[in-house]
């Protein structure tokens, strides 16, 4: 990353930051916080889409993180910063674990056993009758000085993580993960570890996801085990095609618009559901690239002479 | 270690057999340091199988591999290539997507921090010839460029054997006279000994100090190309009648 | 891959931000709303469809008899219904925007989930909750602002035992079935210990899955147990369907109930007619028996012509949401819901099966039930023949 | 009595694989040819049950015995189900093949536009089903619907059939190819886009040949092929992606736990085993039972 870089990345985040002040009552603060969550876990998603692999565990990883975060508050009383802190913690762990195993598969497999890892999870939590079972847990309040900066607390922890992954990204560590995903087989010969930097991918992923959790758990006060199915992660994988997977901010443009989308189709009643279904057909349908490709086509399009304008 | 005719890479009755093909039998020859050592055959004759073997991409059947003096007989690609031998692919060696600049940083990853990484790209880049290409994205170059940025990944490892499997297909005759001379370069100024895989027998012997010749997985001849090209196993079974072409 | 062009589409995404936020908002200042938070999408989604069409339905009515009088004003009454999609997250969504979007103070809500998410918003904001979830979790004096609003386990579950005690007095075991998730759960921990208590021995009791599509080793475990009453108290209608069809296939005789059991039709749709037979239900609405008359029986009709189930225990809870609030409000004579809240326990409202009062407190140590009478049902050649109705006490 | 439950698992395992392989079949075909996962596979065997259910009473009212009402019906219902297949591959899937993710996303959208659609022209509630072949059987002093004894023979036949076409006919031997390595067909001059198409279709008529024969046995509701869904996905992942045979032997392994753990663990516990043997099962084998490197 250059100087430049850090620069708008500090300015836009005050901005984002700052903005949120913007909005005071209940509802929009209540979609704001969903905005900027749903940011991070497509971020998360996304990050491991840099390797070429889906991950569809990461809803069980940010369902461990909504569960730390519910633990820690109302069974334990641990402190706000620790209980926020639990979850992407244990999610880094499990996945290193669960990585180390499963990421020597690629492709379609590792896919579907993503599947099968978030319904398992899913299924266990709701076995478990000290977190709540099939019930959930109740009660996971942030601290009362946070009542009234709840959006803006969200909103510096999101802009912060999304900060991190792009610096990572932008990283000669990104630049790996861009390799493997090219061609896993080039960085083996030159002496990269790529089973070790797949499983260090997944695992910063993993606690991205887990940290999108403990905010839901914060947001929404109240967590179930349906919350976290595999459906989570499709949406995930929705928000990342519709903005664009090429760049980061593709990903929060995706979940900033699907989210809002899925807010405004609530009134739709019913009919929601076709609604979405619909816009998530005709977006993929029509922009490929998703809203990037699109932004960058008009630009390419401003900015081209006449003449290649006519070849096109 | 490292003498003028030290072996850095030794393989003693080498074999590999998938279901019922044997695709390389008893296969014994030495790598010398500071040499380039040719490996030759007609298409099906093992060569790729014997790359996968000392690369440790594929476990051998039997036989014994030994690298730098030690036994490497079934380790990971990843120790291998961490001993300091590193190989290309014969379909494309090097990330599509990505910049000419990026595709070799990667081969400096494992070997250096920092500043010192790009130091050794702007350097593996000029010996290559591809400073003027750096930031172009390595799919849309020129098949010459594309074969030149594989070595170059391979190269920034500073490996201590460089394997490099059939680097000059697809190119013409003047690009294969300057990767010919990159070859030599490179054992030169870095003294990387190398070992060659080629279909080209005219540049592999222009540049080869010694050649091994492969046919259907067995070792048919090892020894200088002027020895090769008349021995009359090789002639018959791999250069055909007309061997001066 | 350019760095430079981030601010394009952020901005592009404050300005959507800002746009959504702007969309949607009030009703008319004299139309009273109560919001409806149910599964819309999904296996749930004929409960949901059900729910919200009676609540509309008692809204016509009251809208047609003049509507409500507070204080002189007279407001319309009308439903808004959101899809919860049957979870808490989802829950929460609906909960939001019904409440603090809408600005909507009388919600109800189905699922426990969702229930629980609406729930932490309803009682912290001054909201008034109908609860529409079977277990007694989200019931009682921690939540003053929630009210129940039909008959669940804890009121049906006496009925049928105590019918059953009579009427097979020899037996003497039970297994139990339930769907794993909250509302299973929650049942089952209400029934056990009735059967317990009531002198039976509960040999076993399973969950499966939801979205278990092959019932037959459950079956054959049921069927292993060869237990005098096999209870089914809250599988719906396709999954009880199937269960009955396979014990029916395995020759299992035993006394099987549904417990929450609210249409026979649908559980025949699947099952068939003969493996339902003589099926016992708890919570289906013996519309052509006795106890109804005409004008329900139309409502009926209706409501099977516009989404495929006739009226039944879950789907009524629309229409009666609408009539306690109403109730609740002409008795406190005000919009505010803890005035209406303390006005509902003392309230006599018109409920679908007819005039009802409040009590409870046996159960949830509050009165927040309306003494709604029980039907035992059983199926015939399938068709719901009255066993008992039972008049749940009022203490 | 040991022995009775024995037999009666064994029936019930074969009784569930072979639901699970009619609908595991389309799926390994889309996957092989397309190197998709098709996530709206359910929702053609939805709407396939749900004609079914509409057709044979509307046809049995015009005065068809039962069996050639169904049979009608059938037919019908694969004809337009397939018309809805080529309509989602024309104007949606050619345009995302072997493309995963984009597949995996338009398939997604499309089976939420579904089950919202279906959901309001057909309504929630479970259809009445079809009674089509009435009574059980008697297998080893095992009483077994006849119905299923119908689904298994079905399946068994498709399978045959499907496996002899993909070994014995030209389109076969061309899928199978384009299958193993697209670039390669495509150089002999096998019209790889036509092909894909055709395997679509093929797996499309599969999924609605599946609903039809489930119709009368599962439930029939909108939301049925989500249920299937899942389990199918496991199947062929623990047969091998793309893999006829795999396909056969990963929805039995599923079967088997589903029926084996289900009697003695219980029917939560089986569904967790399923999950966690899946897992298993890739790490031993990480492309499946069958499925080639």
């Amino acid at each position: 990353m250059r100087r430049r870089d850090h620069i708008v990345w500090l300015a836009g985040g005050l901005i984002a930051v700052a903005a949120t002040r913007l909005f005071q009552d209940a509802y929009s603060i209540s979609v704001v916080n969903l905005v900027f969550i749903a940011c991070l876990f497509a971020a998360s998603f996304r990050f491991v889409m840099l390797i070429g692999e889906m991950s569809f565990a990461s809803a069980a990883f940010v369902g461990v993180g909504a569960y730390g975060a519910g633990v820690a508050t109302t069974l334990l009383h641990w402190p706000f910063a620790l209980a926020m802190l639990v979850g992407p913690v244990v999610a880094t762990l499990v996945s290193i674990g669960f990585g180390l195993i499963v990421l020597r598969i690629k492709g379609p497999y590792f896919m579907l056993i993503g599947f099968a890892f978030a319904e398992a999870v899913q299924i266990a939590a709701a076995q478990i009758q000290v977190i709540g079972g099939p019930s959930g847990m109740v009660g996971i309040f942030a601290p009362r000085i946070l009542d009234a900066w709840m959006q803006s607390f969200v909103a510096a922890v999101v802009v912060t993580a999304l900060y991190l992954l792009y610096r990572l990204e932008w990283s000669d560590f990104g630049r790996l993960l861009g390799a493997i995903q090219n061609n896993d087989n080039v960085a083996r010969t030159v002496g990269v570890n790529v089973l070790g930097a797949k499983v260090t991918c997944f695992a910063v992923a993993s606690f991205m996801a887990g940290l999108a959790g403990s905010l839901t758990a914060f947001v929404n006060n109240v967590i179930a085990p349906s919350d976290f199915g595999f459906m989570l992660a499709n949406f995930a994988l929705v928000y990342v095609k519709v903005g664009g997977e090429r760049s980061l901010f593709g990903a929060v443009a995706g979940a900033t618009v699907m989210v809002l989308l899925s807010s405004y189709s609530i009134v739709l009643g019913a009919s929601n559901e076709l609604f979405y279904g619909a816009a998530i057909v005709v977006t993929i349908l029509l922009m490929p690239q998703g809203l990037a490709g699109l932004v960058e086509k008009i630009r390419l399009r401003l900015m081209a002479p006449k003449a290649v304008r006519r070849e096109a | 270690m490292g003498g003028a005719t030290s072996s850095l890479l030794r393989t003693s009755g080498l074999t590999k057999r998938f279901g019922g093909l044997t695709a390389v039998s008893d296969l014994s020859f030495d790598l010398r340091s500071g040499e380039i050592l040719g490996l030759i055959g007609p298409n099906g004759a093992g060569k790729s199988t014997v790359f996968n073997l000392i690369s440790g991409f594929t476990k051998p059947t039997a036989g014994r591999l030994e690298l730098f003096g030690r036994d490497c007989t079934g380790s990971s690609a990843l120790t291998i290539s961490r001993m300091g031998l590193v190989r290309t692919f014969q379909h494309g060696s090097y990330m599509k997507a990505m910049t000419v600049r990026d595709n070799i940083l990667i081969g400096t990853l494992q070997r250096l921090r920092g500043p010192a990484r790009r130091k050794c790209v702007a350097e593996t880049a000029e010996m290559l010839g591809l400073t003027s290409c750096l930031d172009r994205i390595a799919g849309s170059q020129p098949h010459g460029i594309q074969r030149l940025v594989s070595i170059a990944i391979a190269l920034a490892a500073r490996p201590r054997v460089l394997c490099l499997d059939e680097p000059l297909t697809g190119l013409n005759q003047t690009e294969v006279g300057g990767v010919l001379g990159v070859f030599q370069r490179i054992r030169n100024e870095f003294g990387t000994t190398i070992l060659l895989v080629e279909h080209n027998t005219k540049a592999v012997m222009a540049v080869c100090d010694r050649i091994v010749v492969l046919h259907h997985g067995q070792q048919l001849a090892e020894g200088p190309p002027l020895e090769i090209t008349s021995n009359a196993d090789v002639i018959a079974a791999y250069l055909g009648p007309r061997h001066d072409r | 891959m350019s760095r430079q062009m981030m601010a394009k589409p952020l901005l592009g995404a404050a300005a959507l931000m800002v746009g959504g936020l702007l969309i949607g908002g009030a009703g008319p200042a004299d139309t009273i709303r109560l919001g409806l938070s149910l599964p819309l999408s999904g296996g749930g989604a004929i409960w949901g469809k059900g729910t919200a069409w009676m609540c509309d339905k008692a809204a016509a009515q009251i809208n047609k008899a003049g509507g409500v009088n507070v204080q002189g004003k007279v407001y319309k009454v009308a439903c808004v219904a959101y899809d919860n999609k049957y979870t808490a997250a989802g829950g929460a969504s609906v909960a939001h925007t019904l409440l603090d979007r809408d600005g909507i103070k009388y919600v109800l809500a189905m699922g426990t989930a969702p229930i629980l998410a609406t729930q932490s918003l309803t009682e912290r904001q001054g909201d008034l909750l109908f609860n529409l979830s079977w277990g007694k979790a989200t019931k009682g004096p921690k939540f003053p602002l929630t009210f129940d609003v039909f008959n669940s386990p804890a009121e049906i579950g006496p009925a049928i035992i105590k019918f059953i005690a009579k009427t097979y007095s020899s037996a003497k075991t039970v297994v139990m079935l339930n769907v794993d998730d909250a509302t299973g759960r929650e049942t089952e921990a209400i029934m056990r210990p009735m059967w317990k208590k009531a002198g039976y021995r509960v040999l076993a009791s399973m969950f499966y899955e939801r979205g278990t599509t092959e019932f037959q080793p459950t079956a054959l475990r049921l069927a292993s147990y060869k237990a005098d009453i096999i209870d089914l108290p809250t599988l719906p209608p396709p999954d009880a369907g199937k269960v009955l069809k396979d014990l029916q296939t395995l020759g299992v005789k035993g006394v099987k109930i549904l417990d929450d059991g609210t249409s026979a039709s649908a559980v025949e749709a699947t099952s068939g007619r003969s493996a339902l037979d003589g099926v016992y239900m708890g919570a289906a609405i013996p519309i052509d028996g006795p106890s109804f008359d005409a004008r329900q029986r139309a409502i009926s009709k209706e409501a099977k012509a516009a989404f495929g189930d006739p009226v039944n225990l879950v789907n009524i809870s629309g229409y009666d949401a609408m009539q306690e609030l109403v109730a609740g409000i002409e008795k406190a004579q005000s919009l505010n819901p803890h005035a209406i809240a303390k006005a509902l326990p003392t309230v006599h409202f018109k409920s679908f099966y007819g005039d009802v009062g409040f009590g409870g407190a046996a159960a949830y140590g509050v009165n927040i039930q309306p003494l709604l009478p029980v039907y035992v049902t059983q199926v015939v050649n399938g068709k719901l023949v009255d066993r008992a109705k039972v008049a749940v006490s009022g203490k | 009595m040991m022995s009775a439950t024995f037999v009666q698992l064994v029936i019930i395992s074969l009784e569930i694989g072979s639901v699970y392989v009619l609908f595991s079949l389309g799926l390994t075909l889309i996957f092989g040819i397309m190197k998709v996962v098709n996530f709206a596979h359910g929702q053609f065997f939805a709407v396939s049950a749900i004609l079914v259910t509409i057709l044979v009473p509307f046809l049995a009212a015009h005065g068809l015995p039962v069996l050639p009402a169904y049979f009608l019906a059938t037919a019908t219902t694969v004809a337009v189900t397939v018309m809805i297949g080529w309509g989602v591959y024309q104007f949606g899937l050619v345009r995302f093949l072997r493309d995963m993710e984009g597949a995996f996303i338009l398939t997604l959208g499309l089976a939420m536009l579904s089950d919202g659609l279906m959901l309001s022209i057909f309504g929630g509630a479970p259809r009445p089903e079809p009674v089509i072949v009435p009574g059980t059987v008697r297998i080893f002093a095992v009483a077994v619907l006849a119905q299923h004894v119908v689904v298994f023979g079905a399946a068994v036949c498709i399978t045959g059939a499907l496996y002899w076409s993909m070994t014995a006919t030209r389109l076969g031997k061309a899928l199978r190819a384009i299958a193993s390595d697209h670039e390669a067909a495509m150089l002999q001059g096998i019209p790889y886009r036509r092909l894909s198409r055709d395997g679509f279709l093929i797996a499309t008529a599969l999924a609605a040949i599946a609903g039809a024969l489930m119709a009368p046995i599962s439930e029939v509701t909108p939301a049925v092929g989500n249920d299937y869904l899942m389990n199918g996905f496991m199947a062929v992942v623990v047969g091998g992606l793309g893999s006829v045979p795999g396909a056969i032997l990963g929805a039995m392994f599923i079967a088997v736990i589903e029926a084996v753990g289900g009697y003695y663990v219980g029917p939560s516990a089986a569904t967790m085993a399923i999950f966690v043997m899946v897992i298993v099962v890739l790490l031993i084998r990480p492309r499946g039972l069958l499925g080639r490197a």
